[in-house]
């Protein structure tokens, strides 16, 4: 089986890498990185690099490449071979901007997660026509991919998250502070968001780890309960 | 035909089994085992000819290590001291043939410490139904060998006090040679796997005997040797090289005194230039460029009927420009088709890729890339059933280089 | 900077310039004269430090052949029997600077045969306004050349009847040493020709006591002299190999007698692999995977204080991955600016096309080709201006191998 | 200056080359032959000769071409720099053809090379959707190539040729009997198609055999002219 992955990040791609592992004890080989592109060419990397950040959000590139179709023909509909699957990663975040174009329920409603995730997943299949539904998975994140690395670090329920990434900072910071051995490793894996996010979420690679981690998180959960 | 090669316990490789065809390309990132899986294949065919001395095992092309590091030494596992090899051969007349070798040797710290071979065959299968191996004894025990054995036996006999007992040991001794009667049969026994440096094609540095040998010794007098036919084969192929007006061997060495090489060159190698003055359009191999030498002996391998049935080719793109590359491939293909041979090429270049027709079963593509325990795995890419011509919508090489397929560093 | 070259009469380069960048790429078929680009700078460098013996030419990488075959020699032209090479050095304080080297030798047929330099300045451009060698006479003058010229030509002062005769031999004089002393400037007396051997990496047969040697001999040598913070930046690249865990380089040879190499490598260089067991994870250059020391030299070679600043390297995608090889170059291209070096590379390497930005002008692509009468010709690829971010819908790679550039036979 | 070509064989590409050459003083470096696709994988090509032959008959492939834009924005709309064209020939033979869809008129009408190629023009135009106007030329061979290369062979008008390929062939045996230098010659350039044509159509790269030739042949010249 072979697992592709349209993230908004490339720290996205390294955390949902280590999910699959944990869960289906895929190897690395087996998870193909669509989306950042990673092996972009330095000639358009150097144009890119020169575009306003407005035009690329990294919602609105998710979105680009769904409504466009090309990673999905060229993925799923080749010539090879084999089991293929697309997991698509998109926040929630940024939801209610101009082109996502979701209204956020009440916190409060017992159903937030869930009704939130399903609108977004009916957002995705519009952008893709409903096309390839067999094989696409959604990893909907509620609020913000650091909300389920965060279930690493911390015995609480992050399914509403306030705040994922400051909340994820605060507590990690607390854990450099007093854990020195995980300080000095931390240390050593900077070079890249990946790699970054690939040593912080690395436990999931686990699945021992990794099915105590989704109690604490709902959309995680579902995530990986879609499988 | 070998079929299958299953490698236990040898460099990188942990436990791997592949299925092989006739043309079998491996691509795969830098290190994760492709020149591994072809070292095996020559352990494999230099126990069968009980040529595993150091410098045997090298001038094979087989990267020699202390046994420490030769067999897998991966963490969290405990190191096993033996290679294990299963070969399963088809025979010409389709029987499937298992055999197993196993290696071992005395001293796993010493790099000199001689290698011990334990062989035999496992079955034997006629259209999936084992066969008797009687019948093979029979007849290898109907013909000289049996008068050999008897005689070379005589004075072990007052040891067995049976007839029965006398019929099991030569059933044993026969046991030893079979295996390698199989693996003579598909001229495994030949193996070697190339790897050219232009510099031993230019006729410098070389420094085996072989014709040709596995830097690219000797293509000269490998040309040398060719027939009528074998020529005339080559030079269908002259067309790869533009400018290629003709091939010559200078058989006394005659050229050398008039300048053509620097007396550091052996080779006996020479070329004509169309674009240029006939009286000034003679280069040597030591002058020719690269890419012409590269061709013509991968083109003079594959045609020379002295050369093995079986061999390897690591890094086959070396020096070659991408589309010529591809239909250099593309011809080879056919080529071993005509003169039944039976190849391992590894390569990192996307056009290989395009070069093949995974649409014919004969022609295998495998990836090799370690998993997350640091093993060598090998993985066939094969095709969908019945798919539909895409006008060009994906070429395998465009899809390997934009990773749709793998075996490429992801996060560099 | 070198910024201009042009070349007549060398090889298959009938009468070419190419305007360089800091970060050179050549593209081309096999046999357009990638490489005798490359060689032309070297006959250049050569000649101006008069080491136009053919071993010195061989050290730098230059295939030494007939002076009848050095010089074009195309039908329907007369054979000029002079190699012209015309350098426009910029120097760091912005002047141009151009030079005329013109190359002849005694016997146009013989192969030992001694070449003679001519060269001198054409002239000297300060912002496009031509300046007086004057003043650079005077400098040169008033410095120790001027004692040494003094006491050297004393005894000819005899010769000289009037003052102004005696000046404007030693002008002569001067004249003759300029060219060198710009050529200096830029190290390009200094320059070679890399063409990496994986056998010559590994420590064996390798030919030059150079540190490092145009095969990749002494690469251990080479990293040995590195200082904390050559060693640190070298360090960083660490990632290129998944496995690396730690570069070592074994002083005493320690290792040897631990049966770590067969005694055939003398290189100290050894690496250690984080899969493996700590115990059986040490593997010597002669055991490595090759990918390894291509990258390690590599990297080493721009890293390194002590090796040139100017250089070629031909064949740059040798044994690598192509992913690996893209992100190799882009980061040697980094490298080039960081430790001021300027390069020029070959390579048949589609993806190495994706490792270069083009938009930035120190970057330069280009492709070699033979126009209709086998003349070499050198194009450089631009990009247009201005134009859009188009979203990876045109990839280097890929319009090259699609035929979009050039640059690949296209009627195999 | 660089010239694509689209065509409907490897044979015309052969031919346009040396005309080409002859006309602009170009270098085969400067011609690249976007189609037939002479690049194309072995896997592909395998899938595209088990493809019934009906589904391809060139004008078709050709038309494709230009619908697709796909080889028109990769080569005219790249990156890379430089002054670049397409020319895309087509046989009228085929013209009443479902799909080619173009009525021939009257053979005696003295503008018939003219009105046809109009025709065939504004059916190329029409596929093209009137795109990249200004860097396209238009090869249009009444009613095969054939007929061009002809011109060098005879001094004989072939602008409205009757059954054009079997008048060369017959010509061209004619010289080869007679001709034991051309004979020679000509049985060593057999390998391909593409060989074939450009060796018989050699001339062309000398400009003085080209004008003569176009005198010889309306839509060569018309072709010729257009640059």
């Amino acid at each position: 089986m072979e697992i592709g992955i349209i993230a908004e990040g490339k720290g996205d791609c390294a955390v949902l890498k280590n999910i699959l592992m944990g869960l289906l004890d895929l190897d690395e080989e087996d998870i193909r990185f669509l989306r950042p592109d990673f092996n972009m060419d330095n000639t358009d990397k150097a144009a890119y690099e020169s575009m306003p950040l407005s035009e690329f959000s990294t919602w609105t590139l998710v979105k680009k490449d769904c409504e466009e179709h090309n990673k999905f023909r060229s993925f799923l509909d080749n010539p090879i071979a084999g089991e293929r699957y697309i997991i698509i990663q998109i926040d929630t975040a940024e939801c209610e901007e101009k082109g996502y174009d979701i209204q956020r329920a009440d916190k409060k409603n017992p159903d937030y997660c869930e009704q939130l995730r399903q609108a977004v997943k009916g957002k995705i299949d519009e952008w893709l026509q409903n096309k390839w539904a067999d094989q696409i998975h959604y990893a909907i994140c509620i609020e913000e991919m650091e909300a389920w690395i965060h279930t690493l670090y911390e015995k609480r329920n992050t399914s509403i998250p306030v705040k994922a990434k400051e909340a994820f900072q605060k507590c990690l910071a607390k854990h450099l502070k007093t854990n020195k051995k995980l300080a000095r490793q931390f240390q050593k894996n900077q070079r890249t968001e990946f790699i970054k996010a690939d040593f912080l979420s690395k436990k999931f690679r686990k699945k021992k780890e990794l099915m105590k981690a989704l109690e604490q998180n709902q959309s995680l959960k579902t995530f990986v309960l879609s499988f | 035909m070998l079929q299958r090669l299953r490698i236990r316990n040898f460099k990188s490789i942990y436990d791997e089994t592949i299925e092989l065809g006739r043309f079998n390309v491996f691509i795969g990132e830098n290190g994760s085992g492709k020149t591994n899986v072809l070292e095996a294949l020559g352990m494999a065919s230099a126990a069968s000819e009980n040529k595993l001395s150091n410098d045997e095992l090298a001038l094979r092309g087989i990267r020699v290590a202390k046994p420490t590091i030769t067999f897998s030494s991966f963490l969290k596992e405990k190191q096993v001291k033996a290679i294990d090899l299963e070969l399963l051969i088809k025979t010409e007349d389709n029987l499937n043939v298992n055999i197993s070798n196993q290696l071992t040797t005395e001293n796993i710290n010493d790099i000199f410490s001689k290698w011990t071979l334990k062989d035999g065959i496992l079955s034997i299968e006629d259209e999936g139904k084992p066969i008797s191996l009687v019948p093979y004894y029979e007849s290898i025990l109907q013909t000289n060998t049996f008068d050999f054995l008897t005689r070379a036996f005589l004075p072990l006999m007052r040891n067995y006090s049976t007839p029965e007992k006398l019929q099991r040991f030569l059933i044993e001794q026969v046991n030893t040679l079979l295996p390698k009667t199989f693996i003579r049969s598909i001229q495994l026994d030949l193996y070697k796997i190339y790897n050219l440096s232009t510099q031993t094609l230019r006729g410098i540095d070389g420094k085996s005997r072989a014709i040709p040998g596995i830097q690219g010794e000797n293509l000269d007098r490998l040309i040398e040797s060719f027939d009528k036919k074998e020529r005339e084969l080559l030079e269908e192929y002259a067309y790869f090289i533009d400018w290629l007006e003709k091939i010559e061997i200078d058989k006394e060495d005659r050229h050398k005194s008039d300048g053509h090489k620097l007396d550091m060159s052996t080779s006996i190698l020479y070329f004509r230039d169309k674009y240029m003055q006939r009286k000034n359009n003679r280069f040597s191999a030591e002058n020719a460029n690269e890419g012409v030498l590269h061709i013509l002996f991968y083109l003079a391998l594959f045609i020379s009927r002295h050369t093995s049935k079986f061999f390897a080719i690591d890094n086959i793109e070396t020096a070659l420009n991408p589309e010529l590359c591809k239909k250099l491939v593309e011809q080879l293909v056919k080529l071993s088709t005509k003169t039944n041979r039976q190849v391992l090429i590894t390569t990192h270049s996307p056009s290989v890729l395009d070069g093949l027709n995974l649409y014919d079963d004969e022609q295998r593509l495998f990836k090799v890339y370690r998993n997350k325990k640091g093993h060598t795995k090998v993985k066939r890419i094969q095709l969908k059933p019945n798919q539909e011509f895409n006008g060009q919508q994906f070429k395998l090489s465009e899809l390997w280089m934009r990773n749709y397929i793998g075996g490429i560093p992801q996060n560099l």
